[in-house]
């Protein structure tokens, strides 16, 4: 059987071959960052608007008509652009970001290389995985541009608003550019999927028990089971809505719905089912997002702490108990949907039991921490600032998680404050944290430093500043997806929160700036880095920098220990590679 | 996977076309609803299971792969019947009818 | 190598393990502290309470606001304090520690113990509110949201709500007394005739309202802060509910669930009366 | 620390001790088989949601013509691994024979099939509503479900008759090809044995 490991090929010659349509996982997996990056930022720009609107909706911006003129009639920003760039900017930051850079991108690359393979299973499909996500990144961000506009539904398309084009400006051709794009997404995340469990079950080099992966593999092999898992369930209800859409049917669209004096034919069924359905793929897919950052910082942690990780295989453990939670407690986004109130309460017991694993994980970071020698380098601040916004999101869910609780903040910006604490901010914390670990290896030179952490004590509090006050708009009962909230007497009241945070968020976007400025300049000028420069244990510091073809020179790696042999006592240096 | 010949594939065929046989069967009797669903659904994870055992030889893999495999699968489409409760409300609280 | 990177970043920031553990626990100080100022901050916290079953759920509440506040509270004066105290110091050595089964089976347990018992604990109001039967004197009032209105109907005199069907909605003429109207009650079913139908919600105080939610065309949120009450209101759907006010007074109603450009724009008011205020309003908008 | 590892999960081998494809197969039929379980859940959920569900099937001609079409599927399986075991026997003009024979099979069923959606689509049935003579009260789920499901398993099966000319025509397939096309193969008829009971025998006339 080791001949499915051996086989090696020639590198590629030629441009393109060799970057554009490449199947070596290095190219895609930087394909993927940079899809991420280009995304993110759209998403960021975007988030910029809905922040200019809430804290200012009946303020003018010509210069914004000039580049929007539908959006801004007048100068005026309208609602349904407010609601199409919510829309938007959700799709994009959980799909095109937070599926993509943490576990395609950073998967792509290393997840081979950790466990000692040439490339991934199959490479030609991970070719193909990569341009279907491009082409479903261009789709969906073809919807900005049809007659219509973008969608504006809300990231998790309800129907009958998302079902029938006539509930509102952008639920035409944009609606239907949108599920086309997430379908293809679902498809390329399938092939990525099984791509990865193929690789990492398949390809690991002699000695690498599942055990000694290190705990970046676990994050990304986790991941991938539920992502094989979840996305075929999404799939199946896009398919579906876009049948209601363009077919007739009405699989999510209930008889006698009538539409401003219309009366809308066919109809028969029912929009919890899309609910069901999409929660079914959606709370796994939170998880998704999140594992291989908790994958990413144990990995850094341990090495910058110098120590082994605190309960190894606690840790795996949790890992994948919160992914097979993680499809037992989808109902907790539909308490008050008019779901059946009995189902509901089994849904918010199992919420809180997933609690348990978090805090296992929380508890072992720390203890990995303890009796360090922590090495405060910019992967290391980041990694510590994901612990600290993880608990800090992580809590405010075991609110939503009770049913009775979540009757007050379902659907109000308290949980935009939990999610954006720990899917916005954590999980692209670890992002960030990966990032500047392993530039070094991606790209054979080292990111500036100081910039780094200036990047980090920036956004660091910045965020804080930013989603702290969204919980307070949520106990006070401002609900999301609000253009504007000067109609209502109860909110009149927090309109200076709201200009906080606007602050907030442009002065944390601004410093951003470090970031993205660092990030080039490294890219062509930065310091050449070392082989191993983090003095780090796990494979990938075992090759040489940049990493040649198919990795590994003639012999594959053989590996003799656990992943984090830091500090052993009575070894030489005080980091034992796990390939020595 | 040697032991497997010819004949045994045969054998699961006719098997299979005798278990499609019954199930058409009980439709054609009139068996109450209720009945012939839960009769044709137990009959269709017998030809099911037929089918991965011998014809897709998991039977012949490893029980690793089976394991990695079949409960994943088994899971997921029963936690789909949690989808369940919320169609039979979907009856009771109908606006109209 | 390392040592150069150290350098280099600490002639920039010295102590930055310090630096960091004071940076979060200021953080966590100021969190608490924020959220201690917006309580005593009118608008900044939940409106007051005025349903019966609100009680119970501020009081939830609190105890959840207070588990996972010393859970956030102490988690992260844990971390600044490894961050402050386990800082790399010239060449030593981290403690080689591969973790502690022990302590990793007792965390399990109180966690668990703690999340499952909020989690039962919380079941109690939601079963008042959603598994039992609103009483039978209870004051039946159907709640209707369309694109971007709320429409309240009183089922009048006989108690009994008219038959609608969705071929006889018409949004041009919502008078009061309208029919078929935008509920679409039908002209030629008797129990409908002194349906009063309006875009206020009016009730009596200390008394159990029985809605009935539904929705024309998306899903709508029936939403009352003050009453601590949120429901979607869903098309295809009639969903039920009951509550009791317990104080006079105008509040509003905001829509909940994204249902469209003017969502934000949905928004009715209820007012809470007393009983002979309310027999007083049913006569006088009764049909004529 | 250092003791030599040779479990099957130590590394350097597959656990299971099949090939990437093979594995790769096992996955993709497991998320497959999500999207048809999840989609014949739907059509679980919109019919105990409906009034009334039409019941239009009569035993002859519709259920002995749709009892036809899941025989050649079955056959079809039978003729697949017949294949597979030419190919283990490095029998070529056999395997190509077989597959002919399997493809000839799935055709025939994605004919019939089409032959019936014709049928029914004289008869009034549409994604959007039944025939009036189905029933006053009759979910126009029906037709959404019945042509969703058939359709998505059609596509299945045509794309398998593609693949399967593929495998026939490339000198270079191994026989660890040809075996993976044939689990995909069979479950295409897999899926339709839970299709066919569930969509056509559930709903015979009475
Ligand atoms: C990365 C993404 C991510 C993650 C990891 C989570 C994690 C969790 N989420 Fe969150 N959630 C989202 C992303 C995420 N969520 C998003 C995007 C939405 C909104 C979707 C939308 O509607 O648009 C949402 C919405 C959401 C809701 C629905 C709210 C509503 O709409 O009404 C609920 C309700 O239960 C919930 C619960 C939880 C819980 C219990 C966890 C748990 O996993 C958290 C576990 C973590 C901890 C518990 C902290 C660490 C533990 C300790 C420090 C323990 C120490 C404590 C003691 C000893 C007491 N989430
Ligand atoms: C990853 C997820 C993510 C991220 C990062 C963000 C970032 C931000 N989000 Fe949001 N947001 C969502 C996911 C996210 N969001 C979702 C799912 C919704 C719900 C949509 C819906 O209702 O349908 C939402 C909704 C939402 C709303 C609610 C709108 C409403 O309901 O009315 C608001 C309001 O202010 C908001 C603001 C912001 C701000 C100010 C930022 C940021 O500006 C904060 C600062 C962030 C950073 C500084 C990080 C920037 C860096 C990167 C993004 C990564 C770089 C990438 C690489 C290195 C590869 N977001
Ligand atoms: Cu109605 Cu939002
Ligand atoms: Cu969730």
């Amino acid at each position: 059987m080791a001949e499915h490991i051996q086989t090696s090929h020639a590198a590629p010659k030629g441009f393109i071959r060799k970057y554009i349509f490449s199947t070596d996982h290095k190219v895609i997996g930087i394909q993927y960052f940079f899809l991420a990056l280009t995304a993110a930022l759209v998403g960021l720009v975007m988030s910029l608007l809905i922040r200019l609107r809430l804290a200012w909706p009946a303020s003018r911006w010509p210069m914004l008509e000039a580049i929007f003129p539908d959006g801004f009639k007048d100068g005026l920003m309208q609602p349904e652009f407010y609601l199409a760039m919510v829309t938007m900017h959700g799709t994009i930051m959980v799909f095109m970001v937070l599926t993509t850079a943490p576990q395609s991108g950073f998967g792509n690359y290393f997840l081979p290389i950790q466990i000692g393979a040439r490339d991934m299973a199959f490479p030609v499909l991970n070719m193909l995985s990569f341009w279907i996500t491009f082409l479903s990144f261009v789709v969906l961000i073809a919807a900005l541009f049809v007659v219509g506009g973008a969608p504006l539904g809300g990231w998790t398309f309800y129907p009958t608003l998302s079902a029938i084009p006539s509930t509102g400006p952008g639920q035409a051709l944009g609606a239907d550019l949108w599920i086309v794009s997430i379908a293809l997404f679902c498809v390329a995340s399938l092939l990525g999927a099984l791509n990865f469990i193929t690789t990492t079950l398949n390809m690991r080099t002699h000695g690498m028990t599942l055990m000694r992966m290190p705990l970046s593999c676990w994050g990304w092999f986790t991941t991938a089971v539920i992502a094989l898992l979840a996305f075929p369930v999404l799939l199946a209800a896009g398919i579906l809505l876009l049948l209601d859409r363009n077919a007739g049917t009405g699989f999510f669209i209930p008889s006698g719905v009538s539409v401003s004096g219309n009366l809308i034919p066919g109809g028969g069924g029912s929009t919890l089912l899309w609910q069901h359905l999409f929660w079914f793929f959606g709370h796994p897919e939170v998880y998704i997002a999140i594992l291989p950052g908790m994958g990413a910082t144990s990995h850094i942690l341990a090495t910058f702490a110098r120590k082994p990780i605190f309960g190894h295989k606690a840790m795996v453990v949790a890992m994948f108990a919160i992914g097979l939670l993680g499809f037992l407690v989808w109902g907790h986004h539909m308490f008050i949907s008019g779901m059946n109130p009995k189902v509901a309460i089994a849904f918010s017991v199992l919420t809180l039991v997933i609690g348990v694993p978090s805090a296992v994980k929380t508890f072992n970071w720390l203890g990995t921490l303890w009796g360090g020698r922590i090495r405060f380098t910019t992967p290391m601040l980041f990694a510590i600032g994901f612990v600290s916004l993880f608990v800090a999101g992580g809590v405010t869910g075991l609110v939503l998680g009770q049913t009775a609780l979540d009757v007050v903040f379902h659907d109000t910006h308290f949980v935009t404050g939990h999610f954006h604490l720990i899917m916005g901010v954590a999980a692209i914390f670890g992002i960030f944290a990966a990032t500047y670990y392993w530039f070094p290896k991606m790209f054979a030179r080292t990111m500036n430093e100081p910039l780094g952490k200036v990047h980090f004590w920036l956004t660091f509090v910045g965020v804080y500043a930013i989603f702290i006050p969204f919980h307070i708009l949520g106990i006070a009962g401002h609900p999301r997806r609000y253009a504007d909230s000067t109609g209502y007497e109860f909110l009149r009241a927090l309109d200076p929160l709201h200009v906080f945070i606007t602050i907030a968020a442009f002065a944390t976007a601004a410093a951003q700036l470090v970031f993205l400025i660092n990030f080039f300049w490294s890219l062509f000028k930065g310091k050449r880095a070392s082989d191993n420069p983090w003095e780090a244990t796990t494979l990938e510091w075992s090759t040489p920098t940049p990493v040649p073809h198919e990795n590994f020179g003639e012999l594959l790696p053989i590996v003799h220990r656990m992943p984090y042999e830091y500090s052993v006592p009575g070894a030489e240096k005080d980091y034992l590679m796990q390939a020595e | 996977m040697e032991n497997v010949t010819t004949r045994t594939y045969s054998m699961v065929w006719l098997w299979l076309i005798v278990l499609t046989g019954i199930e058409v069967f009980l439709g054609y009797i009139h068996v109450p609803l209720a009945m012939l669903l839960v009769s044709v659904i137990g009959l269709s994870i017998v030809k099911a299971v037929l089918i991965l055992a011998y014809f897709m030889h998991l039977k012949f893999e490893r029980l690793s792969l089976i394991l990695t495999i079949v409960p994943a699968m088994v899971i997921c489409i029963l936690l789909f019947l949690v989808f369940f409760p919320d169609g039979f409300r979907a009856f009771d609280l109908k606006s109209f009818r | 190598m390392f040592e150069f990177i150290l350098h280099r970043s600490s002639f920039l920031l010295p102590n930055m393990g310090r630096l960091l553990a004071i940076l979060i626990w200021l953080i966590t100080a100021g969190t608490i502290a924020f959220f201690a100022w917006a309580k005593t901050k009118s608008g900044w916290w939940f409106p007051e309470a005025i349903s019966t079953h609100a009680a119970a759920m501020d009081s939830q509440f609190k105890i959840t606001w207070i588990v996972v506040g010393l859970a956030f509270f102490g988690a992260q004066v844990a971390l600044g304090y490894a961050v402050w105290k386990f800082r790399a110091k010239g060449n030593e050595r981290a403690s080689y520690n591969e973790g502690n089964t022990r302590m990793e089976i007792v965390l399990v347990a109180i966690t668990a113990v703690v999340f499952i018992t909020l989690a039962v604990t919380g079941q109690r109001v939601w079963a008042g509110l959603h598994l039992n039967q609103a009483p039978p004197d209870a004051v039946q009032v159907e709640v209707t949201g369309q694109q971007f209105n709320w429409y309240f109907r009183h089922p009048g005199a006989d108690a009994r709500f008219g038959s609608t069907s969705p071929k006889l909605y018409n949004d041009a003429d919502n008078t009061a007394g309208a029919r078929p109207g935008p509920l679409g009650i039908d002209p030629k079913d008797p129990s409908g005739a002194d349906d009063i139908v309006g875009q206020t919600l009016v009730i009596p105080v200390n008394r159990p309202i029985s809605l009935t939610l539904r929705a024309k065309d998306v899903t709508h949120d029936f939403f009352v802060p003050a009453l601590r009450l949120k429901q979607d209101a869903v098309p295809g759907l009639k969903i039920n509910l009951h509550f009791t006010a317990t104080k006079e007074g105008r509040y509003e109603v905001a829509c909940a669930e994204l249902c469209g450009q003017l969502h934000h724009q949905m928004r009715a008011y209820m007012r809470v009366v007393s009983q002979a205020e309310f027999d007083k309003w049913l006569s006088e908008n009764a049909p004529k | 620390m250092n003791q030599t590892l040779t479990t099957n999960w130590s590394g350097g081998v597959s656990p299971f001790g099949i090939g990437h494809k093979k594995l790769g197969m096992w996955l993709f039929i497991l998320s497959d088989s999500l999207t048809f379980g999840v989609l014949l859940m739907c059509y679980g959920y919109v019919r105990v949601a409906s009034e009334a569900w039409a019941k239009p099937f009569t035993f002859s001609p519709s259920i002995i013509f749709s009892t036809v079409m899941t025989l050649c599927l079955l056959t079809s399986s039978l003729t697949m691994v017949m294949a597979v075991t030419a190919s283990a026997q490095g029998d070529r003009s056999k395997l190509v024979k077989w597959i002919l024979a399997t493809i000839a099979a799935g055709l025939a069923f994605v004919v019939l099939h089409l032959i019936e959606w014709n049928h029914l689509i004289a008869e009034g049935l549409r994604p959007f509503s039944v025939p009036a003579e189905w029933g006053a009260t009759a979910s126009p789920m029906f037709g959404a479900t019945f042509f969703a499901i058939t359709g998505l398993h059609m596509l299945h099966v045509l794309s398998g008759v593609i693949y399967l000319g593929v495998t026939a025509a490339r000198k270079r397939a191994t026989h660890e090809d040809v075996e993976i096309c044939g689990l995909y193969w069979h479950f295409v008829d897999l899926v339709w044995m839970f299709v066919f009971p569930l969509i056509y025998l559930l709903s015979i006339k009475y």
